[in-house]
């Protein structure tokens, strides 16, 4: 009869006796309705569960509806830019590594080329069609670990332990190549440093070979789904206008309908040689970035395929000596990494030391369309549209 | 170390106000690429006993689109040329927002891929803005460069591709360089009570160092 | 006071019975919950391809127990601001609620708690809905948004949901006309059909509507942790979160018990009507031995020697268990006069088997849908239970009713029913089809009537 | 006996927890010894072998109606009503209703013989296990002798329910 004892545990605010006009002006500034006109404000990270690590998001909420956010962002930075200005141009190689750290091999790519493109230099035949496998190969990690992050958002958890299977299917292949699984520091300026293992070909045939059945495994888990479907169609559009103001690129940006891939428009690494296909989306919703992402997935696996037929033989590194003086100047070059265009903006003042380097991250651009794309929707949709950007929070901040 | 170079760069920029459409650089073209970037001072300030005579990688710009420029803006536009084949124009830092306008709806640059800045402190108008532009239309990329000094104010062109929002609030946060006409202009990567502007070339990460361990745990840093 | 010790006295003389039952209930069923859990997880890994808890134990079998420690030494955390009567009452309300059902369950026909309550099947489900009271004023008192959102979520779903199973259940309850449980099944004997295949339409909605009510995914939204963090249950921890745990799984017994008394025959076995069938008897008893085969055949293949004693002594144990219980199929053979005497127990054993093997089954597919599927949103899930689920079961009850009428017009009964129910069963899955043809039709025009209003800025 | 101490258990617990209902500022405190009482009551309806009534009044008013009860405290703002004056200006009129009510008890037992229980009409009860299923005898009156009343209650209720659709749907 616990209960019906007259406790005197009432809070300590219920003794307070306020006048009623006090009373009235305390309604006006609460905080706690939910049906009323009134706003709440909740705040999601940056420790929560689905903001793929530290992103912090404001929600101003009507209801479970989103009608304003504000992204918090910084609590990663390191200062990648100002550590470039105190490294040699081969010590900051490894630093890009870490931005991306999904993505390890594409941002070592990007790197490399943007120098090689400031020391006027190009790497040899082999070396760009090993460069192009291993990127493709880390394009499909990519995206692994994207599909399985994004689909245990939406509440499916069986995706993410398949796609972790294959995922390390390729990080085996990296640590055979290269020693190192995630941040592999992969490549060289000028070149690679590793000649490709011997089995490198036959490892990543055997992967492409089974992968085809995996991602249909994985298109039967999610595509059809009534449920997948009801959460992700019609659920953060982003028109093919507002995509281009906002700068997005990569999947992103195919899946509104832009039908724009650096490796077909800029083609860098050795894509001139492969024949592939850009998919791209209609409607710009998640649902459409879903089947974006998982049909590239296809194309760089046969990417890949195309790529093993036939490595020239040859050096694997250019003649860039031990010390890099690129001649005074600037260049800007992009790849497109799996987030989409990872640009590197160097500025050389003739000593080995860069002085400006400028990294845009497609992770930082592509998340300022997030407002936009989550305006109107429920907070559920929140996880939804943070998963579909695929952002990487050490990319976002560097 | 890396302003020496540039040394009568400053000089040379403010003289760009030349008449419109006289690309004079053109005579001597490794020599006056006007441009803040150090290439063209090595050849020129190195004087005249140059031991081997560098591969030219800069070199004037003069096609369609700068001519149009020219003739639209007039002076505005200091300097056009290419690095490594990447065409770069200068424009006056108070007419920016103007140009880019112009460039996204008749350049068709659609795209601001990316707005950053370089520090150069020697200078007299220490910050370049930079833009990088890309055109989905003709496939082209754009760097538009303005000098501004510092505590100059520099039109935001947040109005003119959406995406300059963080960018500009991310050089901001870096560089301390202000822009007018920016919605929400506060840091973005760094904690809003941080001091100074990290990527500038005068940011002293040490005293930043003693600075703090000093204010928080009240000794001394020994870096 | 000697005359309150007297009645005491009495009251224990009478229900001496129900009240060790009881007693052991709430001993033995956090133990039954953790392996479960450990059931769950291993279904899980197997699902994704890898191997689940190993380390505890053999195959992780000390996993449950290590688990239990942990969360019982675990700190017990409550946030300043929360309401402190209220956060220490919630879980207990939940898990009350939770062990109170399963009193009124009869676990086979010789063992229940509270034997022959008329309005049997009513208690259960009346009494395990009290258990939101727990998820909304923990939630609540929590005082913190996501917990409170968790909270408003869970009330709203079930109230939602229970409408949709409660005319799910009636439509099985036309078939038996009676509440009682011990009476539900008897029906279902004497008919010899379960009502399951009678009134499948049903089934299925009680199957859709209990997921939700007990906030399993794909309907586990006020847990959800990629939204809610942990939902109502965010900002408790140790023992108290480990109460919610354990009133979810009770919950799911209960609603898993539900369905099998009502629809899955209880504690009969497969066409328990069938004589032929009669080897089925034997299920159990092969079971254990079928354990038992294994285990000795797998024992020398242990790497320890402790993991190989501890194989035999399984696999002992389990035939042990097998001639018990074979025990009543063979005693007839050995000494005839035993055989009347242990007939009781065989039935009570024997029902216990069966019914615990559908609710086996009955949870397995809960966990199954759970790792297969990906979660609804809020207003989705309000949407299948309101303008799908619900109409559904209107119509459902309609058609069934219209079925009984019809077969007793035409004197069909046991599995001529069929004759009329399937047809019914037809016309109801018509009726659902015409409603999510016109919802997505709806869901449309909403969407383009709403589409200007979100995108315009 | 044990009846007794049944009885006066739940009862005391009914009108205990009904004080606290009233007294209570907190809202949800409130509803909880709301809750508490509907249970209470409950109780006393098994107690008299009511069973269907013990369990219609728990999935109604407990597992429904207070859970919508709930849920609408929740959503709005209870620090207000924390913070209010408990008792408002409507105590003397409660106090008077409070007052005719007694006085009607009062009657009602003064005039049926002065003692409780005394002149009421309370018929012999049936032995416990000799009494029909409860839900049996009211299914059969509820369809059978009252079956007009329960249909037109059940068109009021209708009426009700779609009245309250039209007025929600009005705001959007």
């Amino acid at each position: 009869m616990g209960e019906s004892k007259p406790g005197n545990r009432e809070r300590a605010v219920g003794y307070f006796r306020f006048e009623e006009e006090t009373a009235l002006n305390i309604e006006a500034t609460s905080e706690h309705t939910i049906l009323g006109a009134d706003e709440l404000i909740i705040n999601m990270g940056p420790q929560h569960p689905s903001t793929h690590g530290v992103l912090r998001v404001k929600l101003k909420l009507d209801g479970e509806r989103v009608i304003g956010s504000e992204c918090i962002i910084g609590y990663l930075h390191r200062g990648v830019e100002k550590i470039a200005e105190s490294r040699t141009y081969q010590q900051f190689a490894p630093y890009v590594d870490r931005m991306d750290y999904v993505a390890a091999v594409s941002n070592g790519l990007g790197y490399c080329e943007a120098i090689e493109k400031l020391l006027v230099v190009e790497a040899p035949p082999r070396a760009r069609v090993i460069r192009t496998i291993l990127t493709e190969l880390q394009r499909i990690a990519s995206h692994l670990l994207w599909l399985g992050t994004h689909a245990l958002d939406i509440g499916a958890l069986t995706p993410l332990f398949y796609c972790m299977r294959e995922r390390e299917e390729i990080l085996k292949i990296f640590e055979k190549y290269c020693g190192a699984r995630l941040t592999t520091h992969a490549f060289r300026i000028g070149g690679l440093q590793y000649e490709a293992y011997d089995t490198l070909e036959k490892d990543t045939e055997r992967f492409c070979k089974d992968f085809e059945a995996r991602i249909a495994e994985y298109e039967e888990l999610l595509t059809q789904n009534r449920i997948w479907v009801g959460r992700t169609r019609g659920i953060g559009i982003l028109t093919a206008e507002d995509a281009i103001a906002f700068g997005v690129t990569g999947p992103v940006l195919r899946a509104s309908g832009v039908k724009w891939d650096i490796r077909k428009a800029a083609p860098y690494a050795a894509y001139d040689q492969y024949k592939f296909e850009i998919p791209v989306g209609t409607t710009g919703d998640t649902y459409d970035r879903y089947i974006v992402r998982m049909e590239e997935m296809r194309q760089s696996r046969l990417i890949c395929l195309q790529a093993i037929e036939n490595i020239p033989a040859g050096p694997i590194l250019a003649k860039v000596g031990k010390v890099l003086k690129p001649p005074p100047g600037e260049v800007y070059h992009a790849i497109e990494a799996p987030k989409g265009e990872l640009g590197y903006y160097v500025v050389s003042d003739g000593t080995v030391q860069p002085y400006r380097v400028r990294i845009r991250p497609p992770s930082f651009i592509n998340l300022q369309a997030f407002d936009r794309m989550v305006r109107g929707h429920l907070v559920a949709d929140v996880v939804a549209i943070i998963g579909t950007i695929d952002i990487v929070l050490g990319e976002v901040d560097r | 170390m890396a302003d020496e170079p540039k040394e009568q760069k400053p000089s040379s920029v403010p003289a760009g106000d030349k008449p419109a459409g006289s690309p004079s650089p053109a005579s001597t073209p490794a020599a006056k690429p006007a441009d803040s970037a150090a290439p063209a001072a090595p050849p020129r300030a190195a004087a005249p006993p140059a031991p081997k005579p560098p591969v030219v990688l800069q070199t004037p710009l003069n096609n369609e689109l700068v001519t149009r420029l020219r003739g639209k803006f007039g002076a505005a536009i200091l300097e056009a040329m290419e690095d490594r084949k990447q065409a770069i124009v200068t424009v006056e830092c108070a007419r920016l927002a103007e140009i880019a306008l112009h460039l996204r709806d008749e350049g068709k640059f659609d795209m601001l891929s990316d707005l950053t800045a370089v520090d150069w402190p020697k200078r007299e108008k220490r910050f370049d803005i930079i833009l990088n532009l890309y055109s989905f239309a003709k496939n082209e990329r754009l760097r538009v460069k303005a000098h501004a000094a510092d505590g100059e104010k520099v039109p935001s062109v947040v109005g003119v591709w959406i995406a300059a929002n963080w960018l500009e609030r991310e050089v901001f946060d870096m560089f301390g360089i202000v822009f007018s006409g920016h919605p929400d202009l506060k840091r973005i990567l760094l904690p809003d009570e941080w001091q100074g502007y990290p990527l500038r070339k005068d940011y002293d990460i040490l005293q930043q160092d003693t600075a703090w361990v000093k204010a928080n745990l009240g000794i001394e840093s020994g870096q | 006071m000697n005359a309150v010790l007297q009645a005491t006295i009495e009251f224990l003389k009478l229900y001496w019975a129900p009240l060790f039952c009881g007693v052991v209930i709430v001993a033995v069923l956090p133990i039954i919950v953790g392996y479960i859990v450990l059931v769950e997880r291993k279904v899980m890994a197997d699902m994704q391809a890898r191997l689940g808890p190993m380390r505890v134990g053999p195959h992780g079998l000390l996993q449950p127990i290590a688990d239990a420690v942990k969360l019982l030494i675990k700190e017990d955390i409550i946030p300043d601001n929360a309401d402190k009567l209220v956060f220490w009452l919630a879980p207990v309300l939940s898990v009350g609620a939770g062990l109170l059902a399963i009193a009124g369950l009869a676990i086979g026909p010789a063992f229940q708690i509270a034997p022959n309550i008329n309005i049997g099947i009513l208690f259960v489900v009346g009494i395990s809905a009290m258990g939101i009271f727990g998820i909304v004023l923990g939630g609540w008192a929590s005082n913190s948004h996501y917990s409170l959102m968790g909270a408003l979520r869970s009330s709203a779903q079930l109230v939602s949901y229970e409408t949709a199973a409660g005319m799910a259940l009636v439509s099985g309850l036309l078939f038996a006309g009676s509440l009682n449980i011990t009476a539900i099944v008897e029906a279902q004997r004497t008919q010899g059909i379960w009502f399951g295949m009678l009134a499948p339409v049903a089934l299925f909605i009680y199957g859709v509507a209990s997921i939700a009510e007990t906030n399993r995914a794909p309907f586990d939204l006020p847990e959800a942790e990629s939204e809610l963090v942990a939902g109502y249950m965010t900002e408790f921890s140790g023992f108290r979160w480990s109460l919610y745990f354990l009133a979810e799984y009770a919950n799911m017994i209960v609603v898993a018990s539900v369905a099998t008394t009502l629809f899955l025959g209880g504690w009969l076995r497969p066409f328990s009507e069938v004589h032929w069938l009669n080897f089925l008897d034997f299920a159990p008893a092969l079971l254990t031995i079928a354990i038992a085969v294994y285990c000795v055949m797998r024992a020398p293949k242990q790497p320890v020697r402790v993991q190989q004693l501890f194989m035999l002594a399984v696999a002992g144990f389990c035939f042990v268990v097998a001639l018990v219980l074979a025990a009543p199929v063979l005693l007839p053979f050995l000494k005839p006069s035993l055989a009347a005497a242990v007939q009781p127990y065989y039935a009570g054993i024997h029902g216990g088997f069966w019914f615990l093997f559908k609710v086996s089954v009955y949870v397995y597919c809960f966990m199954w849908l759970r790792f297969t599927v990906p979660r609804y949103r809020f207003d989705q899930l309000m949407r299948l239970g309101w303008h799908f689920l619900i109409p559904l079961s209107i119509i459902n009850i309609l058609v069934v009713g219209v079925a009984m009428i019809a077969g007793e017009y035409f004197h069909l009964h046991g599995w001529a029913m069929l004759l009329v129910t399937t047809p019914a069963a037809i016309i109801a899955l018509v009726a659902a089809l015409a409603i999510l043809a016109a919802d997505s039709g709806r869901k449309e025009r909403d969407r383009a009537a709403a589409a200007p209003e979100f995108y315009a800025r | 006996m044990l009846d007794n101490v049944l009885f006066y258990f739940f009862a005391g617990l009914a009108v205990a927890s009904a004080v606290l209902t009233v007294t209570r500022r907190n809202a949800v405190h409130s509803a909880i010894f709301l809750i508490t009482t509907l249970l209470a009551t409950a109780g006393i309806f098994l107690q008299l072998r009511a069973e269907f009534l013990f369990i219609v009044q728990i999935i109604l008013y407990v597992g429904g109606i207070m859970v919508l009860f709930v849920f609408v405290i929740m959503l709005v703002n209870l620090d207000v009503a924390v913070r209010q004056i408990q008792f408002a200006r409507q105590k003397w009129v409660a106090l008077v209703v409070a007052l005719a009510l007694a006085a009607q008890v009062g009657l009602m037992f003064w005039s049926s013989g002065k003692m409780p229980g005394q002149g009421l009409p309370v018929q012999t009860a049936v032995a416990a296990d000799k009494l029909l299923p409860n839900s049996e005898e009211l299914a059969a009156s509820l369809f059978k002798s009252y079956l007009l009343p329960f249909e037109i209650a059940s068109v009021l209720l209708l009426v009700a329910m779609i009245g309250a659709v039209v007025m929600a749907k009005k705001r959007t």
